[in-house]
């Protein structure tokens, strides 16, 4: 086991990589902190890497988020600990040591130089969940091009070598640079830190899990991160918005407030993001007839309603009531209930759903560890108007993005700052 | 512009204007006045609050020895004047306009006395035979549109137009162009108004012949320069004096681009060249300082035709010039020197604009 | 100084390597003037990569580096750090990207030859015109003032101080609170407006680091990050200067004026009322209508001025739900129903709190427009055709950007943008920062916010500003800025109007433009911009690009 | 050089466009970098010339450029709204408007010039204007300035 004994008011820990966990750290190494930043995937960046643009200004997410991922690898005050859990947190603020359980990449972050030869020999082939699972991988991978750190891992659920027990070591012959080592081992890291923020966003709504909602994976019912991944440039296709037989739709509809019920909240962010993909089924298919099903429209601030009144046109908007998910000889059948109780049918080649956002999976489980509250819906912290939303209810323990409930990058952003300021206050 | 001020001119617009601004600084409305004349041989702009100097000299000679523009940036770059009232052609005034949002003039306490222009004579022609004046003209004088102040493209920041064209023999109309204008005039006591109608009607007939003059005109330059040949064919007897950057209004720079050391290339390095292209007519670095030129300065140029009156070897070069300018001022329907609180194009933008200039 | 450029070539493995013909790539450029050295390397990010390279800047006296390698993006920096190894000044060196933007896409070993030769030559040629740059760094003051003595305001203060830190709290008004204070409770909690801020007010009181200014005005900002000179004025009194090192800008938002919209009937018909003058009598203790009489019926408007601003103002709707929990406290019989187009309810909690609104009996109706009309002691709601009839309205207008928002755009050089709210840096990544650096906005200055946003907001400014400005350190600024010849600017200030940043100067006594080195980012867009070439980028001068294109054409 | 033999030049095979390339650090060459690590083949014309931003491109750059027998000069930065100083690349597309219409006015066949927009994930999209843009400057065969001047 390898400890990182320094001063503990001197480090923090961050948990989770995504923009929030990335800002905050950025924001203390500024203050001259050193910074553990654990990710549990072996790329960090974490959902925002998906998305192709970003709402209310179409912006590049990639242009966004990338600078400040190279900014974390540049920064030698920030150690980015992918492939890691929080295993065990004990002490109080200003000094907590906190176990991390850092699973093997078997290739080494030293030797490799990302030229990603190692791909092409593997034997394995299996969906890419990065990819939604609409592309495959190898066993051996790099989720996405451009994905950073630019070094593949291998998957031991799936590579023969691990699961079989055979002798393959194709990788390792394609490698020139000897950075694969399949004797790496799974290690336990011990850190001392003054304090820890948590960042570990969140997950979407398994949409198989809600009835009606017609999803299995295979019709042409497709979550909002697949759409994502569908118009992504560097995607499964290459940005091209196709059906799951090849074909270009010709009519889709966005279904927002995908189990809200069950949920019991407003996610917030889908009705803005279905706005989003309206423009990416317009710019990809511009003669696509498309209906926007909405139950309200949640558009909060500024910025927002204006993106919506310059899309509203390209669409049918349809305020439903209840609705049923069906399928129809090839087609997508939507059973609904109009606002004035009238019972509609509506034959579509395509749906998005905008599934409700959901603490991300292992939360009650880090809660635990941690020794954080959760509120009602499993997210972290608790509204309190006395309180500062980044405070967890535990000194020294603070929290960022969507491990408080949906959010949009702005406010995930905002509250990573927030918490690195109630780091450096605390700590001094 | 409905109707203007009369007053006499039996001697002649030159008389008029001197009587105008010696009265003017008799009652002390401004300290200096700022105005191109001649006394006998030589001919320039001069800043005097002198009388009798007005009084012999000739008021606008019909050449345009130095640019008005360029005679306000030097009085104006380092602070502005005190009160002054400029004489001055409409391209004159524009390019003064121009250079004040460059921040190279400083107008505030300019008065600005325009007159309808006829052209002027080319220096070289007049040196030679003083005779050609009021005959021979400038080509851009010939084809020019914008003389006058009628018309919404014309430079708005006169305050004074003298009008002539049209006007009855003996007289000239004062048109107030602005509020200070009108109260000049006022203090002047020059009070007898008369209908304008048939200047106005005089000046847009003229400017439509000139449009179509104009028109006709560039597009044969634009003939003559067409592609690569046009252009080295025109700009090979080029003798690289800059003259016409000297001489032009807009041509702020302390030190031009192509007078920078950056592109200078040891003789090995052309040698290199040459045997790479199998011939090197030394010409680039001439296109260079033109199409450079064209790209920095097209926006703002107000076709005056310093350059061409300057250029040793009659290289059409305001023409030339002109054809981009005015293609280049299309992309933002800009007239430079029209308004001082337009901004000149390249320092500000739109959000939604030019799509068809970029590939998304 | 006689130059002396060494140019190492990466193998990459097979990706260099076998992709194009190194040795001819170093033959190319051995002859080139100034190259003392040419060598290939396997690997030169590798450890003994590094060790080496910094060996030989040593060992050869190198002046300049090239680096055949990956793109910048992946190793730029560290061979910069190599560099620094072998004590030479980093900005001394060059990259040729001969892996991602040849190897890997020409499959034609020949082609990619000549464009690796080509690539290289340009890099040498451009690096023999490279000068060592420094980051400079710079005094700063760790002081802050903070504009603005609302909920945000107070937050930002009371996280930032500290005692090697001053913070200067203006408020214009003779009391601090703000919006939150004329509140009584605040959703979802529905906990007391009051004690939120009194408990804010009190801390600060009592913070020592902390000077309140109230019924003070900032009258004037000038400098720039790390160095601010604020001139503040209280009531007639003599003006105040005091130095800070950055700005917050807290200083809140209005709210839309009903009386503008005429089917609202406010100001006209009796007992039409707004939220916060709603709070004022529920804060006064009764909730009455003007003849004195509890209302029996109240119809809570939504949305008011929503299409005329064309922005959703987030906080509406629960305002109008914490509204009807006052009422059915104070008037258990008074029946309620909110008029509302669209629920904006977003995020864990918010709905919750809906619901149990709602369970209170209050109802809810979707309209998209109500008109109102006055008849004898009621009001008639006419919602889609259909007609309700109160006792009382209750009109929830939007957020609207302050009164003085104008000002201090102009003040601090902010610009207005979306809805005339003060402009973030970055909607998404840049959500309080500014243009203006050391300048940044927390709460509804930057558009409509909930208190708990606003808060989250004021003290992600304070770690923006402790992490940037730590009192007894210096500011580093970028080496690669641009810079302007003093002999060569004829002050025509067109790089100052491009420059994004406010990073430029006039400098009215010589009369030239100057660069300010902590704000400049470094894009060249002045350099561009500046038709004699006297504002130039630092690492990117008109000589290194020029000498980089002519190569790679020669 | 005769036509006849300047048409057998444009026809030929063997001529490969010298394309100098401006791209923008943060867009468009990180994008090109995507290209290069997702392996797409390009043809060989294109040689980048890395700025921070569009807006650090001079006109006067380009005109040179041209001069000196860049066959094709593309500017590639962010794409408008995303600039990552702000606003650059709105600047950079008045300046390139400009610079086009001069060459189209001159008739010295502005499709040389090329402005694009290309983000850091658009690997796919840089090798197609790539691609492109060298058929199309093939299409025009090499710049005239070679031999014109």
């Amino acid at each position: 086991m390898t400890k990182k004994q320094q001063k503990a008011k001197e480090q923090v820990l961050v948990i989770g990589a995504g923009m929030a966990g990335i800002e905050a750290s950025l924001t203390l190494a500024a203050a001259d902190k050193k910074v553990y930043l654990v990710e549990k995937e072996p790329l960090f960046g974490g959902k925002v890497i998906k998305f192709e643009e970003v709402f209310a200004n179409m912006e590049c997410s990639t242009c966004m988020a990338a600078p400040k991922q190279q900014e974390v690898l540049q920064n030698d005050k920030i150690e980015l600990l992918t492939l890691g859990k929080v295993k065990e947190v004990q002490g109080e603020a200003g000094n907590f040591v906190v176990k991390i359980e850092k699973k093997a990449r078997y290739v080494s972050l030293e030797e490799c130089i990302g030229c990603n030869e190692c791909f092409e020999p593997c034997p394995v082939s299996l969906p890419n969940e990065f990819e939604e699972n609409l592309g495959e991988r190898k066993a051996i991978y790099i989720p996405c091009p451009g994905a950073l750190p630019n070094i593949p891992s291998i998957d031991t659920e799936n590579c023969v070598r691990f699961t079989k027990g055979e002798n393959c070591q194709l990788c390792k012959e394609a490698c020139m640079f000897e950075a694969i080592d399949f004797d790496q081992k799974d290690e336990e890291v011990e850190l001392n830190v003054g304090a820890i923020i948590v960042a570990t966003g969140f997950d979407l709504m398994d949409p198989e899990q809600i009835s009606d909602c017609g999803y299995n994976g295979k019709a042409n019912v497709y979550t909002a991160l697949e759409m994502e991944r569908l118009y992504a440039s560097n995607g499964p296709t290459e940005g091209k918005i196709t059906l799951r037989n090849g074909k270009e739709p010709t009519s889709a509809a966005m279904i927002h407030c995908i189990g809200r019920e069950k949920a019991g909240y407003c996610s917030g962010v889908c009705c803005m993001y279905s706005f989003k993909f309206i423009h990416y089924l317009k710019d990809k298919l511009p003669e696509i007839t498309l209906y926007d099903f909405y139950s309200d429209l949640c558009m909060p601030g500024k910025s927002y309603q204006p993106f919506y009144e310059h899309l509203k046109d390209k669409t049918e908007s349809v305020r439903f009531q209840d609705l049923k998910i069906a399928h129809q000889n090839g087609k997508v059948r939507i059973k609904y209930k109009s606002l004035a109780d009238q019972d509609k049918t509506l034959d579509v080649d395509m749906v998005i759903l905008a599934p409700a956002i959901m603490p991300a999976k292992g939360a009650s489980e880090l809660a635990g560890v941690l020794g954080v509250e959760q509120d009602e819906n499993g997210f972290f912290g608790f509204q309190s108007s006395d309180r500062s939303p980044e405070e967890s209810g535990r000194d020294g323990i603070y929290l960022a993005g969507c491990v408080l409930g949906p959010e949009d990058i702005g406010k995930a952003i905002a509250q990573a700052d927030a918490a690195a300021g109630k780091v450096i206050a605390l700590l001094g | 512009m409905k109707e203007g001020h009369v007053i006499k001119a039996t001697e002649g617009t030159s008389k008029a204007i001197a009587g105008l601004l010696k009265s003017s600084l008799e009652k002390k409305i401004f300290e200096a006045v700022l105005v191109p004349i001649r006394t006998n041989k030589e001919y320039n702009y001069v800043l005097t609050d002198n009388i009798d100097l007005l009084n012999k000299a000739e008021i606008m000679p019909p050449v345009m020895s130095v640019q008005g523009g360029k005679v306000l940036q030097a009085l104006t770059r380092h602070g502005k004047s005190r009160k002054i009232a400029a004489v001055m052609r409409m391209c004159e005034i524009r390019a003064a306009i121009e250079l004040s949002k460059l921040e190279q003039t400083d107008l505030e306490n300019v008065f600005f006395i325009s007159v309808d222009c006829n052209g002027v004579t080319p220096l070289s022609d007049y040196l030679e035979d003083p005779s050609c004046a009021g005959k021979k003209f400038r080509p851009l004088c010939e084809i020019c549109t914008s003389f006058s102040v009628v018309g919404d493209e014309q430079a708005q920041d006169v305050d004074i137009h003298a009008a002539t064209m049209g006007v009855d023999k003996g007289q000239m109309l004062l048109i107030p162009m602005s509020t200070d204008g009108e109260s000049v005039l006022e203090k002047l006591g020059i009070d007898k108004k008369q209908d304008a109608g048939n200047w106005v009607k005089q000046t847009e007939k003229l400017q439509k012949q000139r449009t179509a003059a104009r028109e006709k005109a560039l597009t044969k330059t634009k003939e003559t320069i067409k592609g690569l040949n046009g252009l080295v064919e025109v700009f090979s007897r080029c003798i690289e004096c800059y003259n016409c950057r000297s001489v032009c209004p807009i041509c702020y720079c302390r030190l031009c681009f192509s007078d920078k050391e950056t592109f200078r290339e040891t003789g090995g390095e052309y040698l290199d060249r040459a045997q790479a292209q199998g011939v090197m007519k030394c010409m680039d670095e001439v296109l260079q300082f033109h199409l450079g030129r064209m790209s920095h300065i097209s926006l703002s140029c107000v076709s005056c035709g310093m350059c061409e009156d300057a250029c040793p070897v009659d290289i059409p070069v305001g023409q030339i010039f002109s054809v981009v300018a005015e293609r280049s001022q299309a992309i933002f329907n800009y007239v430079p020197g029209k308004s001082s609180d337009e901004a000149q194009p390249l320092r500000t933008f739109e959000l939604d604009e030019l799509t068809e200039v970029e590939d998304k | 100084m006689d130059r002396k450029i060494g140019v190492y070539v990466c193998e990459c493995g097979p990706n260099i390597a076998d992709a194009l013909d190194i040795d001819r790539v170093i033959e190319a450029v051995s002859g080139l003037e100034n190259v003392a050295v040419v060598e290939r390397y396997k690997l030169l990010c590798s450890p003994g990569g590094k060790k080496y390279l910094a060996e030989q800047i040593k060992e050869h006296g190198l002046t300049h580096l090239v680096v055949g390698a990956c793109s910048p993006k992946q190793h730029e920096a560290t061979f910069m750090g190599v560099c620094e190894e072998g004590r030479m000044n980093p900005f001394l060196m060059q990259m040729a990207n001969l892996r991602e933007q040849i190897a890997w896409i020409t499959p034609d070993k020949e082609k990619a030859t000549e464009r690796a030769i080509r690539h290289m030559k340009a890099a040498v040629r451009r690096v023999r015109y490279h000068a060592p740059l420094e980051q400079k760094e710079i005094e700063c003051n760790a002081d802050v003032l903070v504009i603005g003595g609302g909920i945000a305001g107070m937050s930002a203060a009371l996280l930032l101080s500290s005692p090697d830190r001053k913070v200067f709290l203006v408020e214009k008004n003779t009391e601090l609170g703000g919006m939150v204070s004329r509140c009584e409770k605040l959703f979802p909690d529905m906990a007391r407006g009051s004690e939120i801020t009194e408990s804010r007010v009190k801390s600060l009181k009592e913070d020592e680091n902390i000077e309140v200014l109230t019924g003070t005005v900032v009258e004037n900002v000038l400098g720039f990050f790390g160095n601010f000179v604020v001139t503040v004025r209280e009531k007639e009194s003599e003006p105040q200067e005091f130095k800070v090192g950055a700005v917050v800008v807290a200083t809140g938002a209005d709210l839309f004026d009903p009386s503008a919209l005429a089917e609202y009937g406010y100001g006209k018909i009796k007992n039409v009322v707004t939220a916060p003058e709603l709070e004022e009598m529920n804060l006064k203790g009764n909730i009455t209508l003007e003849n004195g009489n509890e209302p029996k019926s109240v119809g809570i408007i939504h949305c008011v001025g929503r299409k005329e601003k064309g922005y959703c103002s987030e906080v509406c709707c629960r305002v109008g739900m914490k509204i009807s929990r006052y009422l059915k406290e104070k008037i258990p019989a008074v029946s309620i129903t909110q008029f509302y187009q669209d629920l904006c309810v977003p995020g864990s909690g918010a709905q919750a709190f809906y619901e149990k609104t709602r369970n209170t009996g209050v109802e809810f109706v979707c309209t998209e427009a109500v008109k109102l009309s006055g008849s004898v002691e009621k009001i008639k709601i006419d919602h889609d055709g259909k007609i309700d009839t109160v006792d009382m309205v209750v009109l929830l207008p939007a957020i609207e950007p302050a009164k003085d928002t104008s000002e201090i755009s102009e003040m601090l050089g902010v610009e207005k943008g979306k809805g005339g709210f003060l402009t973030e840096e970055h909607e998404k990544i840049g959500p309080v920062t500014t243009t203006v650096e050391g300048v940044c906005l927390a709460g509804t200055v930057s558009g409509p916010k909930t208190v708990r946003d606003a808060v989250s907001q004021s003290e992600a400014v304070a770690g923006k500003i402790l992490s940037s400005l730590v009192p007894g350190r210096k500011l580093e600024t970028e080496a690669r800025t641009s810079k302007i010849s003093e002999s060569l600017c004829t002050g025509c200030r067109t790089c100052l109007t491009v420059c994004c940043y406010s990073a430029i100067e006039y400098d009215e006594s010589r009369g030239v433009c100057v660069v300010n080195e902590v704000l400049c980012k470094g894009c060249g867009n002045c350099a561009a911009a500046c038709p004699s070439g006297a504002a130039t980028h630092q690492q990117f001068t008109p000589t290194q690009i020029y000498r980089e294109v002519i190569e790679i054409l020669r | 050089m005769p036509e006849e033999q300047e048409k057998e030049e444009k026809m030929s095979e063997e001529f490969e466009p010298r394309i100098v390339a401006f791209l923008c650090n943060w867009c468009s060459y990180a994008g090109a970098d995507v290209a290069g690590s997702s392996k797409l083949e390009m043809p060989p014309t294109v040689t980048p010339v890395k700025v921070m931003c569009s807006s650090r491109v001079d006109p006067v750059m380009v005109i040179t450029a041209f001069l000196r027998g860049a066959d094709g000069v593309l500017i590639a930065g962010c794409h408008p709204g995303d600039c990552h100083y702000d606003k650059g690349n709105y600047y950079a597309r008045r300046r390139f408007a400009v610079l086009r219409e001069i060459f189209d006015t001159l008739a010295l066949e502005g499709e040389r010039v090329r402005l694009s927009w290309v983000s850091a994930s658009e690997g796919p999209r840089y090798a197609e204007v790539v691609r492109e843009f060298s058929a199309k400057i093939k299409q025009l065969g090499p710049n005239p300035v070679k031999h014109k001047t």
